[in-house]
């Protein structure tokens, strides 16, 4: 049993029959996922990759039982997506797309959170739970099965690292790939708090970005000792002092005060938090600890 | 994307909130039509999208053509925080009676929107934060409520403005909230929102931002973004290739896939002592034409010695990813050095591929960004 | 208010649900002139407000001019429960390949909106709900979210419609929630929602009731009003005169001020042999202008022997409420008989100064509802 | 102590400054009513019968305590002023006004009913303890303190049926005029199972109306025993056979099979509740009990 997903998690394919849907659903299956339907509306009897097709969740759960949500749905048709997920109680709902407006992703995260729901993302990877199941678009072989979380708001900058770590021997427990919007459904002291509690995770990467609260939020957490594993961190743009520009994340962007990179790495530190100047010093801080 | 303050001011302006007279100007021209048609004294405010204008001495009054051109032609000439100034706000001067402070903004922490009213404006309200914090009232906003007059009077009554003058508050507060939501704002700022001797409230700076991913319902958006020259426009065409670009200020050109891994390519390049050119995120499934744009966007910044691209194959195989490289340097002719990190999948081949091609090409992130770095100083 | 179908239809257009090409016609001149524009075959729809046009076979068809006329001459005749027809609604006849039925309401006990669709249109929902359950799915709507694609195509999934063909019956879905929701409606009924032998979704008949109470901010619904004529309209200006005004078929003026004290004096009339001519409520706080108004509206109505007025004098003092119908009867020099029932704070002061006047005044209801009856009785 | 108010019930009146919210203001007054101040935005500062006026209620509520709320604020603006009571817990909210859209009551009856803040209203005459206190619009006069609590749609008929059970020696617990419009704060069954608890009363009368369920639904209570005390009802627009349009309140519309008075009467009768057929036989019902 890892957090939110495990091998048994049941999961149906948003937008299976687009491009990256039908794509991934080829790359899950062959990882062992078990995606037990898709659905695309107006599509409802198709097969994809041998996965059945439905007009709605509800069709779906008609024939099948199903668990978790992955969102491949354009940008434009994801409220809808979202939202017929969260009213069919399936959860976590991985939101894949990116480019999703941010108020209507306040919108559903709030409507998510008032049900007890999780959503992963918008804009975001997946998740990952190594030799279990992906529901996600990461590349699975970089992944080792351990003890390792990695909570990240990165795509490729999380592949580079496990991959790091697989090669040290650390594998991973799980890695949640929160996404790079600036509001998501999963923070990382949310995602930090799941994982205190999970007994197959022994310790814990951040890998942070500049851009809103979220890494001086997760450090206070640290700080008051309400996560008690250990944890190293790395902030993608630490070098970087544009303002009011995002940085190919629409989070990573510094407004005034807000999401400069010196205030996360002082969070951190003071929570006795080691920040890696280079991403393979997370493999040394790591076996340090 | 933050919009210019004329910008902003129109979006008030259809959403019922007075601002003072007047127009942009392009030209010394321009500027003498606008004040023919709404009078003198004039305050002359060059657009530009950061840093502060009035910390800078650019904003400017006149009360006379004499006065007007003098100034005109002085701030047409100015460079703000690297912004050549090329639009300037000509505005009818108001008589201020008092300065406060209104703004939106998403608080992406909370996930909740924002709002914040001060008595004392006309100064980054986080100066006022720290040194006279009873003058600030903000509150969180459900947005299925949204702002409405009971919330407006509570937040005004709070700070002492009651009766007819608080009145005549409310119906800012409630159309600047409409502005926010019904246009997809992050932040919608009126600073200073002005009291004029004469008892009326006016909106005299616009900072507002709005959300790049709901372009798609706001058409204005793009229509703004084509309206717009220089850099600015640099990136936005980036953007309409699906490549994330921003300018920073060296001379070596990068480009990730991934923003996470673009970041990490430019915090490494600085850790070794080089300087990047520019953040650019070709972003995930990238195929050769958004290389060959890539390449050709950093290009045009003029001044950059070599270029570092850092690619992790994640799903894609590294060979592909190397023949897509490959058909953009043949279609592009690079005259500079270009420096390729290069792993996943297939990496060997790959890498084969580029060096046959005498393209430098790396495993190691590490030694990839030594070498870029090592090139640039070698090409000063 | 209820709407006639051809007013339903406008909204539903400006939603984007398709109707048929049509127009409404006021005579025979104006049908001959749509007939022209759309083309045969056309059907030809009497506009009426209550009733089941089907059931009274007001419906017909027109294959040639010829039949048109025919058909145009008899219906412009009809009375049609108790309306007299004076507009038609001619249509392009559409080829049904299946009746369908959509409708969103509000659920007033349970205070949510519900929408209903069934596979069996073109009949009373009432009844399919009796005979075939089935075929019918309901579901309340959370106002917040609304009605969304998913939820719609739940909904046709449900009934066996799926794929491409349930793609089609969607956005009329989304649309006439829209309108239901946007327009402060009360009720949108589509019955029948038509599948043409060429596989559109069209809406052939509108059934909407829209809140009175919303029109200070739905504009349109007064321009609709001011439209019409007839009862509808001798009701409409009761009500600017904040009047609560409706025709019934006695001779027997009822003027009660509150509605359920008015709604029981047509009961009570009922109850000893009488017919009320109406229901005419001045509401609470009516001076004398609102007096003459209801006297003068009851009168418009031409066959009332007999006008009983029941007052209960709350907080206003019935001296005054006396003061107020004298000052009214002296305007209109009323010719037929005045009952009035008059009770509260001073009403022997009151009363007095009615019977002074030759008006007869009570303090029991029942005896003037009875002498009401008897003078009425008299009048035949 | 009675339901909902009582003699220490301390209210606030909103649209104080108007021509009703005054009037009304001073009778309340007379009556004995606690009202502790006013609220008329850009009127603060202001007197009004010797209450004090604020521009909102949370700048009333630094001033003064309250507990409830009487509003006489125009249609268009009781959005606003019964989210703001309901935004400071004022409980219960009287809505006088008459003319709001359905939609909007529907909206502002959710969200009071979410935060466990009873709404009376809109478009009713408000709520009487005999001799404790009158938070509404109605003749104080007619009432007489008593056991026989009144729930009515209606309000002229409320106190012409009051009066005569004044006059007849039957005093009120309460009377609680519900209002006349298709959605309400407070409807009739709900209404019964408040005074089902309230020990004060021994019996109830039901004032209907044609239109709705609501009397259809109460009799459904009282049939399955949820109701136990005594009830007499009385249907006004018994013999009004008109379709589709509002008899002077606009939920008095019988629309196809819904609103009949023969399905009311019927179901009352079905639930052993007798139903007056003149407004006087009330008396005679409640004596028979």
């Amino acid at each position: 049993m890892a957090i939110l997903v495990n091998k048994d998690t049941r999961v149906i394919v948003q937008g299976i029959t687009g491009r990256e849907g039908s794509f991934h659903t080829k790359l899950m299956l062959e990882y062992g996922t078990k995606i037990v339907a898709g659905v695309t509306p107006g599509r409802g009897g198709m097969e994809v990759h041998g996965v059945p097709v439905y007009d709605s969740i509800r069709d779906a759960l008609e024939h099948h039982e199903a668990d978790a949500s992955i969102i491949f749905v354009p940008a434009k048709f994801c409220r809808d997506a979202i939202l017929e997920a969260i009213y069919n109680n399936l959860n976590p709902i991985i939101v894949i797309t990116e480019g999703i407006p941010v108020w209507t992703v306040m919108e559903l995260v709030d409507m998510a959170k008032k049900r007890n729901i999780y959503i992963i993302g918008p804009n975001c990877p997946g998740i990952i739970v190594p030799g279990e199941t992906k529901i996600g678009i990461m590349p699975g072989h970089v992944f080792k099965p351990g003890d390792t979380a990695i909570i990240s708001r990165s795509g490729t900058l999380t592949y580079e690292i496990s991959k790091t770590l697989s090669d040290a021997g650390l594998g991973q427990s799980v890695v949640i790939g929160i996404g790079g919007d600036p509001i998501k459904g999963l923070s990382i002291p949310e995602a930090l708090k799941l994982l205190e509690e999970d007994p197959q995770t022994k310790r814990i990467v951040i890998i942070g970005e500049i851009g809103g609260v979220e890494e001086e939020r997760a450090a206070e957490l640290i700080k008051k000792g309400e996560i008690t594993k250990p944890v190293v961190a790395y902030i993608a743009g630490k070098h970087i002092k544009v303002q009011q520009k995002s940085l190919g994340h629409a989070g990573a962007i510094i407004l005034g005060e807000m999401g400069k990179p010196e205030t996360k790495i002082k969070a951190f530190n003071e929570a006795g938090v080691p920040v890696a100047r280079l991403p393979k010093e997370v493999v040394e801080y790591l076996r340090e600890l | 994307m933050f919009l210019y303050e004329y910008e902003g001011k129109k979006i008030f302006s259809e959403f019922n909130i007075p601002i003072p007279p007047g127009d942009i100007a392009f030209s010394l021209e321009d500027a003498i039509n606008i004040t023919k048609r709404i009078g003198f004294p004039v305050v002359i405010k060059p657009q530009i999208l950061g840093g502060r204008r009035g910390k800078a001495g650019a904003i400017r009054f006149a009360d006379n053509e004499q006065e007007l051109v003098q100034h005109l032609k002085e701030v047409f000439e100015l460079v703000l925080y690297g912004e050549k100034v090329s639009r300037i706000l000509v505005e009818k001067k108001v008589n201020i009676a008092h300065e406060y402070y209104l703004s939106y903004m998403l608080d992406f922490y909370e996930r909740k929107p924002i709002v914040i009213f001060s008595t004392e404006g006309g100064i980054d309200i986080e100066e006022v934060a720290r040194t006279k914090p009873e003058a600030i009232v903000k509150r969180h906003i459900n947005p299925e409520i949204g702002m409405t007059s009971f919330i407006a009077m509570e937040m005004l009554n709070k700070l002492g403005i009651r009766g007819e003058e608080a009145k005549k508050f409310v119906p800012i507060f409630i159309n600047l909230w409409r502005a926010f939501k019904e246009r997809d704002l992050i932040l919608a700022e009126i600073n200073p929102l002005i009291k004029t001797t004469d008892g009326e409230v006016i909106a005299v700076d616009a900072r507002v931002m709005v959300d790049d991913n709901a372009e798609y319902r706001q058409p204005w958006v793009k229509q703004i973004k084509e309206a717009r020259g220089g850099t600015e426009s640099l990136e936005y065409k980036a953007k309409e290739k699906r490549i994330s670009f921003v300018v920073l200020d060296g001379d070596i050109g990068i480009i990730g896939n991934g923003a996470g891994l673009t970041m990490a390519t430019v915090d490494l390049v600085r850790e070794f002592g080089g300087k990047p050119a520019n953040f650019l995120d070709i972003g995930g499934g990238a195929g050769p034409e958004r290389v060959v744009a890539a390449i050709d966007t950093i290009l045009k910044l003029g001044n950059v010695k070599v270029i570092l691209m850092n690619i992790f194959g994640g799903i894609t195989r590294c060979d592909l990813v190397a023949q897509g490289i490959l058909e953009a340097v043949n279609k592009i002719k690079l005259e500079i050095p270009l420096v390729v990190r290069l792993t996943g999948t297939n990496e060997e081949i790959g890498r084969k591929m580029l060096e046959d091609a005498g393209i430098k090409a790396y495993t190691d992130m590490i030694e990839a960004v030594k070498k870029a770095v090592q090139l640039a100083e070698r090409g000063e």
